[in-house]
């Protein structure tokens, strides 16, 4: 399956897209898009390690199962207020 | 009440919308955009959010704000775009029977709003050089969600 | 600042004036005239001050809330006469850089208000009956300066 | 010497006064003054209990002497804000 993954802010601006798809096997997990991501896309990896996903707009934990579906996001730390 | 937006925040009017004849007590914060942050001179923020994860966590805090004080009314708003030193980045604005349910639930509002609301802000400092804050520098501030998670 | 004042509190105009570039946070505190007091329906409250005691102590206040935090501006307003339910008897606006402080210095600033600074309100009902307020009816309530110096 | 009272709030109204002209022999203190109020004017003894005496602009102590020249007051329980 292809997730389509949100990106935000230095995330966004590391990639320079707003969206990344990422190709994953049926049943994967929110950890194993975690690794995809950080393979294919070397220079978020700091980043990435600090920043939860957001699936169907509500944190995800790492064991949270995808489905194509689902809307998906990298959130870095947030600074808002 | 939660909203986003793109103009500058009417406090007055959020104010004025949260008070009752009920409420003895109405708390308002401000979150305003500082000249100086920790050494760095900002000129300008440039706020960003993903919207409609953010609409979601603020509707959950006006919820659970709800759940925990006898809230009269409450106001969340947070502005979008640029926004220069001074300007109102952010309100909260809650009415309560009594003045410590009011400062809790209004201090309760605004410290999880900073934790869970997915915005973000860009500094830019007086040569253009733009840089996106995603570790607190206040020593105030909570723990972000990605912390929590790992 | 400081004021005890006859006409309507403009609260906008007090928040605007303690805003600071230096200062990320602002809260104000309102307290307003409620319908109910227990079980008591009120439709009017009349405010009274021994009013050089009431300054001093006000300056007081002030004095030590800008000890304590690192305030960038403040406003304490009280005011007098007679109120009807949802008027504002009451303004505290601070500024300060971070929220956390912000939110103690408003709080601090109002109970220690409401405890030291000599001012009374008389209740007065739908039929007209008055009654002074000796004891406070708020379960939030601090103890009274005379009942701490006995 | 005599010592001006002055009254506020229910305080006034027990009195039907401001303020009361209460004679005191020189070195009396607040405590000798609580005394004489509540002997002088007995509607006002309950409430002056539950009351303080403030002395120019300050909350004072039972022990504290006063001078003829001090402004002098009962405060009852404050209710403002």
């Amino acid at each position: 399956m292809v997730i389509r993954v949100k990106l935000f802010a230095a995330m966004r601006e590391f990639t320079g897209s707003d969206s990344l798809d990422i190709a994953l096997p049926p049943g994967a997990t929110v950890a194993q898009l975690r690794r995809q991501l950080a393979t294919q896309w070397p220079q978020t990896q700091a980043l990435l390690m600090r920043s939860a996903i957001a699936v169907n707009h509500d944190f995800a934990n790492n064991d949270q199962v995808l489905q194509a579906t689902d809307e998906v996001a990298v959130i870095p730390p947030v600074s808002g207020g | 009440m939660f909203r986003l937006i793109r103009e500058p925040i009417d406090y007055f009017t959020l104010t004025e919308a949260v008070r009752s004849p009920r409420c003895g007590a109405v708390v308002l914060f401000l979150g305003t955009v500082r000249e100086l942050t920790g050494q760095q001179v900002t000129v300008f923020l440039d706020y960003e959010a993903y919207a409609p994860m953010a609409e979601k966590k603020l509707a959950e805090i006006e919820a659970e704000v709800r759940r925990r004080w006898p809230i009269g009314d409450m106001a969340l708003v947070h502005r979008l775009g640029r926004l220069a030193v001074g300007e109102v980045s952010v309100a909260v604005a809650v009415s309560c029977p009594h003045r410590h349910e009011a400062f809790a639930a209004g201090q309760f509002a605004i410290d999880t709003l900073k934790e869970l609301v997915p915005i973000w802000k860009k500094e830019i400092a007086p040569d253009g050089h733009g840089e996106w804050v995603h570790q607190s520098v206040s020593t105030c501030a909570p723990r972000s969600p990605a912390e929590e998670q790992r």
